[in-house]
């Protein structure tokens, strides 16, 4: 999903609701079956990420063992075997050329996916939130620059300065973080135009005045009006980001800059075997449907979240008369 | 200025019993209601209400919000249909039942034999066609003939409603109309099929007062031109008063009491029709009457003679930039003393609510002088400007977006509290908990989340915040527009209390003449960002100097039939002039 | 409007500069010898300092930065070794590994790429729209949930999953379509378009999604108008409110997105470019970066960059056109 | 060399020593090796039609100055013709030199220092002017120009002045060294004894350029052919080049190139996966199409090899290429030769070459010399690991060297995908000396800044992947950038990665370079590179085996040890 969307979908959340504690969020949430579903492969997914080598051990197998055994040299390095080379041992089989164990790259891989697509959405909307917040509540001429600044992390391609960035920064970084870091750093304008604008408009509304009437300082009222109202459509942004952020790492990778080897990813995995589809389907199709599952679900949840933080999206659609009076123009 | 009615939900409907039979006539009856409900989930809107209208009749239907005056208006179209409400009873409109009709015989009624005339004018025009094809579009629907009659149809009626220059405007879009041009524009779609009936549904209640006064004057106009009837929908009992044969009065979903207008509201027989015209402020009562009528206490007159607690002079603020700069407010200068209100009225756009936030800083003024108690505050940056800041406070217009829903009540009136340095939770507590008492709620309502609250008990905390900073002076913009007639009148009377009780000086803003007279020591009229007027209220309601004031003054709609006649008279009258 | 676009393109101009300080500082501190891989490897140090001269690289950066800025604006000559070569205006510099004029480069490298973000745009537009229009008339019937779970899945899916996957289908299993490969429009038609058929189905189909969604919620949204009631409550059927007054609402959010995602496309369909081996920009640039061509990145960033930011006003200009409700506030 | 494109992502892309841009090689198999006619398509070869190129790196430099090429290049050689070039013949007898522009191979004389050639008569450019010395000689001098950098290091490091000659640009005096007594005859001298001199003579800047016509950086758009076909067009920096017939060539002169199809297309910028999938569907134009820097991978093998047809179409050669793993012995623990050693008997060959694509796409190397007679090979394994590795032996000699406990390193590789120095291979010896107690750590660098690391004296890292490749079938350019003690680079690129500056060597070394009977010189080279062996400053990984597809109606392929690939002049498609 592209910035554009995100922006245009988390951004309609209200900026003012009612107040709603966890529990009736819980509860919104809950109503929603598909939501709930999907909720389930996400922790599913994550359980399985944490518990990559317990399931391993499991299944008596560890993500960089070579088996140059079970695959067939002469042709290219193809997996021994029907299905990839499935067996009792090898779950999912092995990996052409290699012969490691699909299964155990596959769960590790999970960690990877997820864990990187976690940190880069928690930097995307620290970065927000604070540029964001400084636009709105800081003095015209910072909003002006940061602005700018928006703006040019907009006009950048992703992929070209993450290319760039990832081969300036020595190896000895860890990949994955310095993923995370890439994906945070660059795409976090998305967060901070709502944040801005969402500040804007609470900075208007009346119970900001009033806070300011009381004698607080600027960021008192900042983080005691405003943080809390930011909190739904932060949050809302945060769940339809994630999705993104899993198929951008994906996308690094497919590259050929992303994870590097032997750590697996998925999307690293989809590219060694985007030339084997026709000689081991499973190879690609594994990995392939995985993301898609996960990035589905994600994507289910997301919205799941974004209808529970507002309740008014379901009524928003309603057609017809306004019955109790004028409530809608508040 | 747009006034709101609050979200306050009708607390279960208890049937009133039905109503007696309706005007006497002969000949089938234009509308007739049998037992009609509409239910929204659990909530009953409309709880079986009967009523009749003859063809060529009026009928006023009034009511707070939350009575299910709109539900009823709707119902008569059918306009339930597909959203969830479940509509029971019989509604016969122009020879259609409405409720058993198809889809087809529904589109038939709609438009063409009963049309209806919407609240919201800009809302209700889409806002990327020309008004003209948008007539059209519907003349079309029900008319068999081609684009081009069709819009010389529109033109027609553009025309008619008064719309000047009728052709050129019909290429207009809607955002292009002022907003009494829009209603006029709604009423032409309305009037384009000659239909039988008009259903308005408070037509004028986003509209300002003097151009509410000329809809009203083209409605009773039309009505009388081409012998429709009309059922018009309002909680303003003077727009019923100016426009209607008889009057029904509804609350929670239920007939209360029906008749003409000129009786019911002169002499009515149920409790809440009096209850409901003892709380219209009204125009001709000086302020002593009317606080005495509420209160029953003597009032202490304001100090004449006080030093000024805040005085504005040539003040003046711009928004916009290049060409497109304007001014708010354009060289105004007042004075507040203690213990005085000033009441400052205008229409929409005058710059009134610019002004008053200047006056307590939430603005910075462009150019001018602002000074409290002597001391120059116009220009004084934000951190010199605390210590004052608590003693300036605002109670804002719109109780929704003045309290911050995801805090309890509690916490934002102890706000100044602790902004003043006040840490021990007890006393905060303790403090916090008479001031809710103050305002006429209870200590124990600190937990509650504002949306627990009707909008009169959300506008009593505002009230409480902004006394919880003993402030020396109160600015109060529009504190009592969103809120129904009878929570208007309390919360007013509140206000004037507080002030007798602490000799603070207010400011109250309002587009309600009748309730700045009832409130103000002294009235300021302004009109596109100046003072057009300013003196003793009683001087300036009852000998207005300024045109502008006298045309305002006019515009007022009357409760008295033959006042709002008189009036009307009296409109036509500075018209011509 | 003419204040409007001016202030829009003095920004512009600004975030571009800005963007390419950006690019040479960051390209700056990247490793590798930019004069050892434009001579070879096998040079010796004294070649590397000649071509290093030759490329002016022994300037100091800001002076290789106003170099650059005064190509732009008038344009730079280069020696060739026997005679010097004219860079008109706006010059984006020479190539360090092929000596190529970045502008020709960009030139010769655009119709690919239009051709793809093109064809995918239409596609797209067509597929997203209509089935956002089809969900809001089928609202609440099967018809849109089926729609609302493609378009979902639409969403979550890669490009460069969707895109091996229709190769599969396609190419391999069915055969029915020839590897996908870029012949320019102007030497075969048929050939350009069944060589591109792939990719703007891909493209096409996880962007529709998007607009599927836009166009949906905007219709919704519309229909919760109450200028549709108006029209409701006067007899218009559903059918004319539908196509005429909803439709009406979502146009404008739509033209503004297509206009973005048409600019930003241009320089960021690499991975569409690279799955599918389209010679476009994007895998050019790629390129460029792993070679550390810094007047090619540049230029490049610079033309996408400009197409981005330009796509950002005419998304803007558009929406102000089509909602004529913004000129109020 | 020039970088070669390394665009895409699933080509086996090349940042390799020998432009593989310009065509190099891939052998006929042995197994395969027809002694006369080439394989392909049944039927006498005629002349006539249109040849079809798909590759995936443009043609970006097309000016022989530029050109880094094995023998002169593929279809770079069909418009420049050499003063010398390679043999046209399947398998090994390719890898011999033949004369091409000149009588013969050239006459040494002052012990080898300087070498006479005299060209044939009649031979004329393709605007009918004659061809004469003095246009190599200048040819010769203008890749010299900072310009025109890019060929490969011999002329400059071997011609008298060639280290300080800065090109006809800049010093029109040209280069003294090279003498044109006539038009007829060009005369080369050189600062010491070098007997493999023919070979040289078969790279592109031989290559004759009139004066009038060069046009500097601009003239590989439209270089003077002096081959059997002339550029008729070069598009977008020679992503599509179509070349036509030169009417002035002729066979008579010319007894290399076979020159059958009328018109020769290329097409650049392709996915090499596109390229094999067009050449294995072969239809329409894509029938009479071959490719010239396309290998098939490891996944298209495995589907070509259920297919009988397609495997018919499948040429397959050898080029002279090594991977190895190279040691800094500045840098410890690699300064002790037992660890060196340890490593050597720890490698899981098998694993690797698994990685590279398995054992048709690459065969397991004990030798640095690639296993072709030209080279001089001599079968060795000093270290002998077996299929999968020694372990026991490792840990035996580690111990020795005081690293009973184990032992962590960094093995620094390139993050390039498919390249023989990617992720996988260090990945696959990661996993073989985890069981010999070694714990590697991996350091991939993205491609610019692991060249950069690699060949740099100060920066570079003590275990890491390369390889190299042969600039023509003989182990003098092989062993001596690698091991020449004085060819150390201290502040340039440095390809002696071991530092070794044995006076032996140098010695003999330098003792070969003066033989100028070529098969005398070999059998030297393959006994030096055994005893170099010894030392164990590389662990040699595998040999890389070349399939590449081509079209069904191409006919006469002939793939020689030299190039290890077809050999365009020699294809007809009729």
């Amino acid at each position: 999903m592209s910035e554009a969307l995100l922006v245009q979908e988390a951004g309609a959340a209200p900026a003012v609701a009612p107040a709603s504690g966890a529990r009736s969020f819980w509860r919104r949430l809950r109503a929603q079956r598909a939501a709930s579903a999907a909720a389930l492969v996400v922790l599913l997914l994550v359980l399985t990420a944490l518990a990559a080598p317990l399931l391993t051990a499991l299944a008596g197998q560890d993500p960089n063992t070579y088996h140059p055994d079970l695959v067939d040299s002469a042709a290219g390095g193809v997996p021994i075997g029907s299905f990839g080379g499935v067996s009792g041992e090898h779950w999912l089989g092995v990996e052409p050329q290699t012969g490691r164990d699909l299964f155990a790259r596959i769960v590790y891989g999970a960690r990877v996916s997820l864990g990187v697509a976690l940190v880069a959405t928690a930097l995307q909307i620290a970065l927000g939130l604070v540029i964001g917040l400084a636009a709105a509540l800081g003095s015209r001429w910072l909003d002006q620059l940061l602005g700018r600044i928006t703006d040019i992390n907009v006009a950048l391609p992703v992929m070209v300065i993450a290319l760039a960035l990832l081969a300036i920064v020595p190896a000895a970084f860890p990949r994955p973080v310095l993923i995370a870091l890439v994906i945070g750093g660059i795409g976090w304008s998305g967060m901070s135009k709502i944040v801005r604008a969402q500040a804007l408009t609470l900075k208007s509304l009346d119970f900001v005045a009033a806070a300011r009437l009381s004698g607080r300082g600027t960021w008192s009222v900042a983080r005691r009006e405003l943080l809390p109202s930011l909190a739904a459509p932060v949050i809302t942004y945060a769940a339809l980001a994630f999705p993104t952020n899993i198929i951008v790492e994906a996308a690094l990778s497919f590259l050929g800059v992303g994870i590097k080897p032997p750590t697996p990813s998925w999307g690293q995995m989809l590219t060694e075997a985007d030339t084997w589809y026709q000689a081991a389907p499973t190879y690609l199709l594994i990995p392939a449907g995985l993301l898609f599952v996960t990035v589905l679900a994600l994507t289910v949840l997301g919205e799941g979240v974004r209808t529970a933080l507002d309740p008014r999206a379901a009524s928003r659609l309603r057609v017809g008369t306004r019955t109790g009076g004028k409530e809608e123009s508040a | 200025m747009t006034s709101h009615e609050p979200l306050t939900g009708p607390a279960g409907a208890t049937g009133s019993g039905t109503s007696s039979s309706g005007a006497a006539g002969s000949a089938d009856p234009l509308v007739e209601v049998t037992d009609l409900t509409v239910d929204f989930g659990e909530v009953r809107a409309v709880d079986r209400l009967s009523f009749t209208l003859e063809p060529g009749g009026a009928l006023g239907v009034v009511g707070e919000s939350g009575s299910g005056k709109s539900a009823a208006a709707y119902a008569l179209l059918g306009l339930h249909r597909g959203t969830g409400a479940r509509v029971g009873g019989s509604v016969l409109v122009a020879g259609t039942d409405v409720n058993a009709a198809d889809e087809r015989g529904l589109r038939a009624l709609r438009g063409a034999r009963a049309a209806m005339v919407f609240q919201d004018p800009l809302s209700s025009l889409d806002p990327y066609y020309p008004v003209g094809d948008q007539i059209a579009e519907v003349y079309r629907v029900h008319r068999p003939v081609n684009r081009r009659a069709a819009r010389a149809r529109a033109v027609e009626v553009l025309d008619r409603v008064g719309i000047p220059d009728a052709a050129r405007r019909s290429r207009l879009r809607p955002h292009e109309f002022s907003g009494g041009m829009r209603q006029r524009a709604l009423i032409a779609m309305a009037l384009a099929c000659e239909p039988r009936l008009l259903v308005a549904d408070e037509p004028t209640t986003a509209l300002d007062v003097t151009v509410q006064a000329q809809i009203l004057d083209l409605l009773h106009d039309l009505r009388h031109e081409t012998g429709m009837g009309l059922l018009l929908v309002t909680h303003d009992v003077g727009v019923a008063a100016e426009s209607v044969d008889d009057v029904l009065v509804m609350r929670r979903g239920a007939e209360v009491e029906r008749g003409p207008v000129a009786r019911v509201l002169g002499a009515p027989r149920e409790p809440y029709t009096k209850e409901l015209l003892a709380a219209v402020p009204r125009l001709e009562v000086r302020r002593t009457a009317s606080v005495s009528a509420v209160e029953g206490a003597p009032l202490v007159p304001a100090v004449e003679d006080a030093a000024p607690l805040i005085e504005a002079v040539d003040l003046r603020r711009a928004f916009g930039r290049g060409s497109g700069r304007v001014a708010a407010v354009d060289g105004v200068s007042l004075t507040v003393r203690a213990g005085e209100t000033l009441g400052i009225v205008g229409e929409s756009g005058s710059g009134k609510t610019t002004l008053g936030r200047m006056l307590v800083r939430l603005l910075d003024p462009t150019s001018g002088r602002l000074r409290y108690r002597g001391r120059e505050i116009g220009a004084l940056p934000e951190r010199e400007l605390r210590p004052f800041r608590r003693e300036l406070q605002m109670v804002f217009q719109d109780p929704v977006a003045s309290l911050n829903p995801r805090r309890s009540v509690g916490e934002s009136v102890a706000d100044p509290l602790r902004a003043a340095g006040e840490r021990d939770e007890g006393r905060i507590r303790d403090r916090v908990g008479a001031l809710l008492e103050r305002v006429g709620l209870e200590p124990a309502h600190f937990e509650r989340y504002p949306h627990e609250f009707s909008g009169g008990q959300r506008q009593r905390v505002g009230i409480a915040r902004a006394l919880a900073a003993e402030p020396k002076l109160i600015v109060c913009d529009e504190p009592v527009s969103a809120l129904d007639v009878t929570t208007q009148a309390q919360v007013v009377a509140l206000l004037a209390e507080l002030q007798r009780e602490l000799g603070i000086g207010l400011v109250f803003i309002a587009h309600d003449l009748a309730v700045v007279r009832q409130v103000s020591d002294r009235v300021a009229v302004m009109r596109r960002g100046v003072l057009v007027e300013q003196g003793e209220a009683d001087a300036v309601y009852e000998d207005p100097r300024d045109p502008y004031t006298r045309q305002l003054l006019a515009a007022v709609p009357a409760l008295d039939p033959g006042l709002a006649a008189a009036r009307r008279a009296a409109r036509r009258e500075l018209a011509r002039a | 409007m003419t204040g409007f676009l001016l202030r829009r393109l003095g920004g512009a101009v600004l975030v571009l500069l800005a963007l390419t300080v950006v690019l040479y500082a960051v390209f700056y501190v990247a490793p590798g010898d930019v004069a050892q891989i434009a001579c070879g490897p096998r040079c010796s140090p004294a070649q590397v300092a000649q071509v290093t001269e030759q490329l002016r690289l022994d300037d100091p950066v800001y002076v290789q930065y106003a170099h650059f800025l005064q190509g732009i604006v008038a344009g730079r000559d280069f020696s060739t070794g026997t005679g010097a070569e004219h860079c008109a205006m706006p010059c984006l510099g020479v190539s360090y590994q092929s000596d190529q004029q970045v502008t020709q480069l960009i030139l010769a490298k655009l119709p690919v790429t239009g051709s793809l973000v093109i064809g995918a745009f239409a596609g797209w537009l067509v597929l997203g729209v209509g089935t956002g229009v089809l969900s809001a008339w089928r609202r609440g019937r099967l018809t849109e949930r089926v729609l609302t779970w493609l378009t979902l899945a639409g969403s979550a899916t890669p490009v460069f999953v969707i895109g091996l996957l229709l190769i599969i289908l396609f190419c391999s299993t069915l055969q029915w379509l020839p590897a996908p490969s870029y012949v320019p429009f102007t030497e075969d038609p048929e050939q350009w378009a069944w060589g591109l058929l792939l990719p703007w189905t891909s493209l096409a189909l996880i962007e529709s999604a998007k607009y599927a969604r836009l166009t949906r919620s905007a219709m919704l949204e519309t229909l919760a108008e109450d200028h549709v009631r108006t029209f409701r409550a006067y007899g218009v059927g559903e059918r004319a409110v539908i196509g005429r007054h909803a439709l009406r609402g979502a146009v404008a959010p739509v033209i503004a997105l297509s206009a973005l995602d048409f600019g930003t496309m241009f320089g960021g369909a690499v991975l569409t470019e690279s799955l599918f081996g389209i010679p476009g920009i994007g895998r050019e640039l790629v390129h460029a970066v792993k070679v550390v061509d810094l007047p090619v990145v540049v230029g490049m960033v610079l033309v996408t960059g400009f197409f981005v930011v330009l796509a950002n006003a005419v998304a803007d200009l558009l929406y102000a056109l089509a909602d004529r409700r913004v000129a109020l506030s | 060399m020039r970088q070669p494109s390394v665009i895409s992502r699933r080509v086996a892309a090349s940042t390799a020593l020998l432009a593989l841009v310009a065509g190099l090689a891939a052998c006929g198999p042995e197994d395969t090796k027809s002694a006369a006619a080439g394989s392909g398509a049944a039927g006498e070869p005629k002349k006539g039609g249109t040849l079809t190129v798909l590759n995936s790196n443009p043609q970006q430099d097309f000016d022989p100055a530029r050109l880094y090429t094995s023998g002169g290049g593929n279809v770079p050689s069909l418009v420049f013709r050499t003063l010398t070039t390679r043999n046209r013949e399947d398998g090994a007898e390719g890898a011999k030199v033949v004369p091409d522009l000149a009588t013969d191979l050239g006459t040494p004389s002052e012990n080898a220092t300087v070498w006479t050639y005299t060209l044939k008569e009649g031979q004329k450019y393709e605007d009918g002017t004659a061809i004469t010395s003095a246009d190599i000689k200048y040819g010769i001098e203008r890749s010299f120009a900072a310009e025109l950098s890019g060929g490969a290091p011999y002329l400059r490091d071997w011609l008298i002045g060639g280290a300080d000659y800065q090109g006809p640009y800049k010093d029109e005096k040209g280069l003294d060294s090279i003498e044109t007594p006539d038009d007829r005859t060009i005369v080369f001298r050189l600062n010491k004894p070098e007997g493999e001199f023919p070979y040289l003579a078969t790279q592109t800047q031989t290559t004759p350029v009139p004066q009038a016509k060069d046009t500097g950086t601009k003239y590989e758009e439209h270089p003077v052919s002096s081959g059997p076909y002339k550029v008729v067009s070069n598009e977008n920096d020679g992503e599509r080049l179509v070349l036509e017939r030169n009417p002035h060539w002729s066979a008579a002169t010319d007894e290399e190139r076979k020159a059958y199809p009328d018109r020769i297309d290329v097409r650049s910028g392709l996915d090499a996966a596109v390229i094999n999938q067009r050449l294995s569907a072969s239809q329409g134009a894509d029938a009479a199409a071959v490719t010239t820097d396309t290998n098939l991978g490891p996944a298209e093998l495995a589907k070509v090899g259920n297919d009988k047809k397609l495997a018919a179409r499948v040429g397959t050669g050898h080029f002279g290429y090594t991977n190895y793993i190279a040691f800094n012995p500045k840098v410890k623990p690699f300064d002790d030769p037992k660890v060196r050693q340890a490593i050597s008997y720890a490698i899981d060959r098998t694993s690797v070459v698994n990685a590279a694509g398995g054992s048709s796409l690459a065969e397991p190397a004990t030798t640095f010399l690639p296993e072709r007679d030209s080279f001089g090979h001599v079968p060795y394994d000093h270290f002998p690991a077996g299929r999968t590795g020694d372990p026991a032996k490792a840990k035996e000699l580690l111990k020795e060297a005081g690293h009973g406990k184990g032992l962590t390193v960094t093995l620094t590789h390139s993050n390039d995908k498919d390249f023989e120095t990617s992720p996988e291979i260090a990945t696959a010896i990661q996993a073989a000396l985890k069981k010999a107690g070694i714990t590697v750590e991996l350091q991939g660098l993205e491609s610019n800044d692991y060249s950069d690391t690699i060949r740099s004296a100060k920066k570079e890292p003590g275990f890491f992947l390369s390889h190299w490749g042969a600039d023509w079938p003989s182990g003098g350019p092989f062993l001596a950038p690698i091991f020449d003690g004085r060819q150390i680079v201290r502040d340039g690129a440095n390809f002696n990665s071991g530092f070794l500056n044995d006076p032996e060597v140098n010695r003999e070394i330098d003792e070969i370079n003066k033989i100028t009977d070529l098969e005398a010189a070999a059998a030297r080279w393959g006994a030096l590179d055994k005893k170099i062996g010894e030392q164990a400053l590389t662990v040699p990984l595998f040999h890389p085996v070349y399939k590449r597809l081509y079209g069904e109606d191409v006919k006469n392929v002939v793939i020689s040890d030299w190039t290890g690939v077809l050999d365009v002049s020699q294809i007809a498609v009729k």
